[in-house]
């Protein structure tokens, strides 16, 4: 039997290498692939928990598709929001993106 | 589907009808009209499994079919809703599922579905007429109404209305119920609003329930905080009832139930128009007839009887209140029976019959004879529902008449304008007649004489001569109008060239006719008491079986005795018989002997109200509200502040507002953030993955603190 | 028990007494059975690919008055041979400046995401791969590997032709999807189950006549999903030259080829599965499996051959039209029906199966029919929107 | 190690893997490609873990519909199919340290916990995973509140989505 703790750290793991995604791409689609990566991890953690608490007591699969849903959401609105920046600025590059300062 | 989850879903298609027609097919009058009767018809269907399922339980008065969820939590408790169906219910549920399919379909006739639009018709206006080429000449038919598809959204929240009231629980969710119909006999009184008078009956009507009303709101308020439930079944549970017939209330030394059956019962003298609020209902007749007939058959005014029956365990606690009931009760109905006599208004007379029948319900139940006021409630639902059905189809028969003629200064709801329809309208009469005769109790065949029989046997039975003998001569008036009613109208000869041109109806009109007189007819079977010469037990008195088991302790039927058979038996046939005799042969109201303006103006009680209550009213408003309270002491107080306040304001500007708040908070702070703005704005660098890394550091240190310092 | 009984159990215990008479642990024993298995299958798989390849073309030469493969072996019945040999002898081609790895994974994808649906297809009542208790789900999660077979082969190819082709199909089959995936719930509905093998063994009436409707909106949606006429957008010959496959040759073309007809073969076997009983045919299936397996083929062909013929009849629509039809027509009516459907199952839980079959079909009837009313109007309107159009051109043109 | 562990190592080594290509990869259509990859390695995890459900439709939905939006987002946003320049913004460096630390500090709180070597009970031969779930999504007991809000936000999500990128003219 696989214990609790690899799937942990494969989720954590997997966490973290989304942040790195999130934290250091410079493209916007690129930053949202992170995000996704970090939302799978969730979603590990939750069918892990859940697999390994009481069974019966279904809340982990439930968050899970619920966050399914959010992620689709998210990256729908996140996309079209890209896109319509890139319409207007000509650049998904997240830097140059920094009419918001000062 | 369990029968609780359908109870559920009854009160369900009427609303979603409103809401459908009200939003999206409100252009559409053919997928109005079917919106809206399919939704009656699955109200109808889910009704009648119910019923057909209740009547497959024994003792359903023990174990009603009930369901209920929480609702508002209050404090510890929950205010509960649900539903329940014991055999007052279902058989409750019988009748207004019938009518209000009925009367539904008759809308569709009523309202000229399939005419042309009017020449000149208004929205708030009846249909006026159509002119149409045909074959090279001209002539006007009836148009089609312009606000068709409000019409149906308006009736279908009215029936959620009654469902709701119906299968209710406790108090609360019947009294919401009973306040939609409020409000939809104000929109539906007020259909037609370009006319004034309908404008002014739709508020009287409004107003004068309302009083009722509060009064009932009071009533409930009143048992909540006493009791600390509204559900019916726990109310009358035997400890609350013995507690509620002995804590004394200390009015006029009635007992707690006392008070509170009086208040309930005042809300439904609003809402059956009983005597003295009874002057709403006549006015009523503004509206269309098919909210006529709602009104006055299927929902409102049986709703008021069906809530005094519902708390009838309550309200027969105290004597003295079921007293007021009783004397209320056989007065109205002696009292609106004399006032019809003098009604020429087809609409008219029905609408009084109504108030006096419901007093026949309301003096029943003040006597204790539960079971008759309920299978006079039913009877009387399916023959008003026929008879105001029928009055629509000879005024709309008439209506064409008067577009045939063009001479629009005939009232075509005037029964001295009519006569001898019976052969135009051979349909309607006979409907009608079956409906006439059930109302005036015509002897064996129509269900009117078996319930209206019931109602004197128990006042005999239960020693009440005084209520006896008032509602005697109350049938007695009631046989003597109906036959002249239907003297006026049907027999004889056409009176004027309108009713020369009547003509009948379309089916959608006449076919909720027949099957209504079918029930006006035939309910009465079902509760034939035992005794009966001759006929008793041949059928078992089933009514009386099945809808006595909703009280705890079952009534026992009244002993046979021939006085009160015999009673009824002449005031219905000798009242019938006089009717025809003096009104064969009258052609024009002056001829008329009871065109006594006594009567004709109701007893002078829309003047006297004028007087007492809707005058004072705008004098106080006019005068002391307005021009004393307004204008003298609001304003004068107004006045006397605003100098005063411009002073005070003065001082705190100058010396307050000026050096402290202005110059040291103001300024100051303002050049405190702009110094701190400056110094942070470095980090203000508009890159997004910057600022996610700031906020992750700090969630990491403050992480590793809380874990070194807190959890370690 | 019988080899012709359960042929399964028969030849599984067979090879496991002559594997562990080898000395293999039992467990290795039963992976590599496993293994065999779908070797199997697949390889079957491949020889009914082949010849659906001639029934193909049989077909379309008849619909089009040809005589189709004739020289070649009795009927031509050897014909795909020598193409598949033709194809293999092809050079294989790779464009230049195109992304080689992704470039040849697209092909091998696009047969997987045919072959993995096999898993899950009953044949019997025990033959059958994986009783998935999501199986409905499953067959719209291999879709979507076909869906990314599509776009990696259209992105690598390096081609401006292939990449729109790819662009227009994805759109299609994503939007496809939907209904699809909507009208596979409807089955699911009857047998309270997503699993295929359920589905199924709960046919006792096809659910055809419980749900009309939802098969031929299901077909629909399959066709699009398969990307044939009139959903043909990615290839759209007279316009993509060939769509997303344009610059593959040789076998990975084949490749592409292939699966698709295996996958129309396919998708006429779900169409069967779901609303025709699969292998269920009047207690055939119980006399032997292997009869159950011809009757489940017989009815998957005639499933084929229902696609082959709307192929061959229907001309292509424009793919705004095709859009349109999807989310504005196709899409709410595949809701409405299945909330219609949900709500009767609700209401008539523990009525008698007469009366069940009854209402649902009539139900069906109705939403269908008030769904061709209203496409009627609409359709009148916008043709009278575009007729006076056209009146007004033609005025300011005389 | 059992046959479990060893698959759920190679599997998890692969999600891994191709997460790291994922986040450092030069060309964003083959990043969205591999981000495929970890997509099905997690879907793989979810069928380890009994979550038949979850597998598909991670597959369903991420793989069918997210990725595939990824690369239609990729092509639409690029003048060039390729990228030309560096890929990591030039604090890249920083964000890896950070992740770092994330994961040391997750996995430090692991190690404190007790229920971390925990290993799961055999699931109930009668219990089935999708009809308690389905069950546990539309009981008024249950989550059917969060799973309508779900909906109102997936519908909300799809007007915004296209008011957003709509291309006025």
């Amino acid at each position: 039997m696989v214990p609790l703790s690899w799937y942990l750290i494969f989720s954590a793991a997997l966490f973290s290498i989304g942040l790195f995604g999130v934290l250091s791409r410079r493209n916007a689609v690129a930053i949202l692939l992170g995000v996704e990566l970090m939302l799978n991890s969730v979603n590990v953690n939750l069918a892990a928990f859940w697999r390994y608490g009481d069974v019966a007591d279904i809340a982990g699969q439930v968050f899970a598709v619920i966050v399914f849903a959010v992620a689709a959401a998210e990256v729908s609105v996140g996309l079209a929001l890209v896109i319509s920046v890139y319409r207007r600025r000509n650049t998904v590059i997240a830097d140059d993106l920094d009419m918001m300062k000062w | 589907m369990t029968t609780e989850t359908l109870i559920w879903l009854i009160p369900l298609p009427p609303v979603l009808a409103f809401f459908l027609i009200v939003l999206f097919t409100n252009r559409s009058k053919a997928l109005s009209h079917t919106i809206a009767v399919g939704a009656a018809l699955l109200s109808w269907l889910g009704s009648m499994i119910v019923f057909v399922r209740a009547l497959g339980v024994e003792h359903l008065g023990e174990h009603p079919f009930e369901s209920s969820i929480n609702w508002l939590p209050t404090g510890d408790t929950w205010l509960k809703i649900g539903v329940l169906v014991d055999p007052l219910t279902a058989v409750t549920l019988f009748f207004v599922a019938w009518t209000v399919l009925m009367i539904f379909l008759y809308s569709i006739g009523y309202h000229n579905y399939g005419q042309p639009e009017g020449d000149h018709d208004h929205k708030g206006l009846p249909p006026h007429g159509a002119t149409v080429e045909e074959h090279g000449n001209k002539h006007v038919v009836p148009s089609v109404e312009p606000m068709y598809a409000r019409f149906f959204a308006f009736i279908g929240l009215f029936a959620f209305g009654m469902f709701t009231l119906v299968v209710s629980d406790n108090l609360l969710t019947l009294f919401v119920g009973w306040e939609i119909m409020g409000l939809c006999s104000y929109l539906l009184i007020g259909f037609w609003y370009a006319k004034p008078s309908a404008r002014d009956a739709a508020v009287k009507a409004f107003m004068t329930t309302r009083v009722g009303d509060v009064f009932m709101l009071l009533g409930i308020a009143y048992l909540y905080s006493v009791t600390g439930t509204l559900s019916f079944r726990t109310i009358f549970s035997e400890e609350i009832l013995h507690t509620l017939a002995t804590i004394p209330s200390g009015f006029l030394g009635f007992s707690t139930a006392g008070l509170i059956g009086l208040l309930l019962f005042i809300g439904t003298v609003g809402k059956s128009a009983q005597f003295p609020l009874h002057v709403w209902l006549p006015d009523a007749m503004e509206g269309p007839t098919p909210v006529s007939a709602m009104i006055h058959a299927a929902t409102m005014v049986s709703a008021g009887v069906y809530a005094v029956i519902r708390m009838f365990p309550l309200i027969s606690l105290d004597e003295k209140t079921m007293t007021i009931v009783a004397f209320i009760g056989a007065f109205t109905a002696l009292f609106a029976a004399t006032i019809a006599v003098a009604q020429n208004d087809i609409k008219r007379v029905l609408a009084y019959s109504t108030i006096s029948q419901l007093g026949f319900m309301i003096a029943a139940l003040g006597i204790g004879a539960y079971v008759a006021a309920v299978f006079h409630l039913i009877t009387h639902a399916f023959f008003k529902a026929l008879l105001f059905l029928g009055s629509g189809s000879v005024i709309h028969g008439m209506e064409h008449g008067v577009l045939h003629t063009g001479n629009h200064d005939v009232d075509p709801q005037d029964m001295f304008n009519m006569g001898g329809l019976k052969n135009k309208m051979p349909i309607t009469f006979w409907t009608f007649l079956i409906g006439g005769f059930a109302l005036s109790g015509f002897p064996l065949v129509t269900a009117g004489f078996w319930s209206k029989d019931e109602i004197f046997a128990d006042a005999f039975g239960h020693g009440e001569i005084a209520v006896f003998i008032t509602l005697g001569s109350a049938a007695f008036l009631t046989a003597f109008y109906t036959m002249r009613q239907i003297t006026l109208t049907f027999l004889g000869e056409a009176r004027t060239a309108e009713a020369e041109h009547a003509q009948e109806t379309p089916w959608t009109m006449t076919v909720p006719l027949i099957i209504l007189s079918v029930f006006a007819v035939g309910y009465g079977w079902v509760g034939i008491p035992e005794h009966f010469p001759g006929l008793g037990g041949l059928v078992p008195n089933w009514l009386h079986e099945f809808v006595g088991g909703t009280l705890a302790e079952h009534p026992e039927p009244v002993e046979f005795s021939w006085v009160p058979l015999l009673t009824s038996l002449v005031v219905a046939l000798g009242g019938l018989g006089l009717g025809y005799v003096v009104y064969r042969d009258i052609d024009t109201p002056a001829e008329d002997k009871l065109q006594i303006d006594f009567l004709k103006r109701k007893y002078f009680f829309d003047e006297i109200y004028d007087a007492i209550f809707v005058r004072p009213a705008y004098w106080f408003a006019e005068n002391v509200v307005y021009r004393f309270m307004d204008q003298g002491v609001i304003d004068g107080i107004l006045h006397l502040f605003g100098p005063g306040t411009q002073g005070l304001g003065d001082g705190i500007r100058n010396y307050f507002d000026l050096p402290v708040i202005n110059r040291f908070f103001g300024d100051g702070s303002a050049e405190a953030t702009y110094w701190f703005g400056g110094k942070l704005r470095a980090i203000q660098t508009g890159r997004i993955q910057q600022y996610l890394m700031l906020t992750l550091i700090i969630f990491v240190l403050v992480g590793a603190a809380l874990y070194f310092f807190v959890l370690a | 028990m019988s080899f012709w009984k359960d042929p399964l159990k028969i030849a599984a215990d067979w090879l496991m007494s002559i594997f562990t008479g080898w000395g293999m642990p039992e467990i290795a024993a039963q992976i590599l059975i496993g293994f065999l298995g779908v070797l199997v299958l697949l390889s079957l798989l491949m020889v009914l690919d082949i010849l659906l390849v001639w029934v193909e073309r049989k077909v379309v030469s008849r619909f089009q008055s040809r005589i189709g493969p004739n020289r070649v072996g009795p009927f031509g019945l050897i014909q795909p041979f020598a193409d598949i040999i033709k194809l293999l002898i092809k050079e294989d081609t790779t464009p230049a400046g195109a992304d080689r790895v992704v470039y040849n994974l697209a092909p091998i994808l696009s047969m997987m995401s045919v072959l993995v649906l096999w898993a899950v297809v009953p044949l019997a009542p025990n033959i059958l791969g994986v009783d998935l208790n999501v199986g409905a789900l499953y067959i719209i999660a291999t879709g979507a590997i076909g869906t990314l077979s599509i776009i990696m082969a259209g992105w690598s190819s390096n081609n401006k032709f292939s990449l729109i082709g790819a662009f227009r199909e994805v759109a299609v089959l994503l939007s496809f999807e939907i209904p699809m995936l909507t009208t596979m719930l409807i089955p699911t509905i009857f047998a309270e189950s997503m699993g295929i093998g359920t589905i199924t063994q709960k046919q006792d009436v096809w659910f055809v006549f419980l749900a009309p409707l939802a098969a031929v909106i299901f077909l629909i949606a399959a066709i699009a999903e398969l990307g044939r006429a009139p959903f043909d957008m990615g290839e759209a010959e007279s316009e993509l030259v060939s769509g997303y496959n344009i610059e593959y040759s040789g076998m990975k073309f084949g490749m592409f080829y292939a699966g698709e007809l295996l996958h129309a073969f396919t998708f006429g076997g779900f169409w069967a599965i779901l609303f025709f009983g699969g292998y269920r045919f009047f207690g055939l299936e119980q006399v032997s499996p292997f009869l159950a397996i011809a009757v489940i083929l017989f009815k998957a062909l005639i499933g084929y051959w229902v696609i082959m013929w709307v192929k061959y009849t229907v001309l292509r629509i424009r793919i705004d039209h095709m859009l349109a039809f999807n989310w504005k027509f196709l899409t709410p009516v595949a809701f409405t029906l299945l909330m219609v459907t949900a709500f009767m199952n609700a209401l008539l839980r523990g009525t008698p199966t007469w009366l069940y079959v009854l209402v649902m079909f009539l139900s069906n009837v109705l939403v269908a029919w008030i769904a061709l009313e209203m496409a009627r109007s609409y359709s009148r309107k916008e043709r009278e929107k575009v007729e006076s159009v056209k009146k007004t051109v033609e005025v300011s043109h005389s | 190690m059992t046959g479990e562990q060893i698959i759920f190592l190679v599997v998890a080594l692969f999600t891994l893997g191709s997460g790291l290509m994922v986040v450092t990869t030069r060309n964003l259509v083959h990043a969205a490609l591999w981000l495929i990859a970890t997509l099905f390695g997690v879907a793989v995890v979810f069928a380890l873990l009994h979550a038949s459900f979850l597998a598909v439709v991670q597959v369903v939905v991420y793989i069918g519909a997210i990725a595939i939006l990824f690369i239609f987002a990729v092509m639409l946003t690029r003048k060039e199919l390729r990228d030309q320049g560096p890929q990591l913004n030039k604090n890249w460096w920083f964000g890896a340290l950070l992740s770092v630390i994330m994961f040391g500090g997750l996995f430090a709180l692991f190690r404190g916990w007790s229920g971390l070597s925990k290993t799961a009970a055999a699931l109930p031969s009668d219990f089935d995973t999708v009809t308690a779930l389905g069950n546990a999504l539309v009981s008024p007991d249950a989550y059917v509140l969060p799973f309508e809000v779900a909906s109102v936000l997936l519908v909300a999500a799809l007007v915004g989505a296209v008011y957003v990128a709509f291309n006025r003219k």
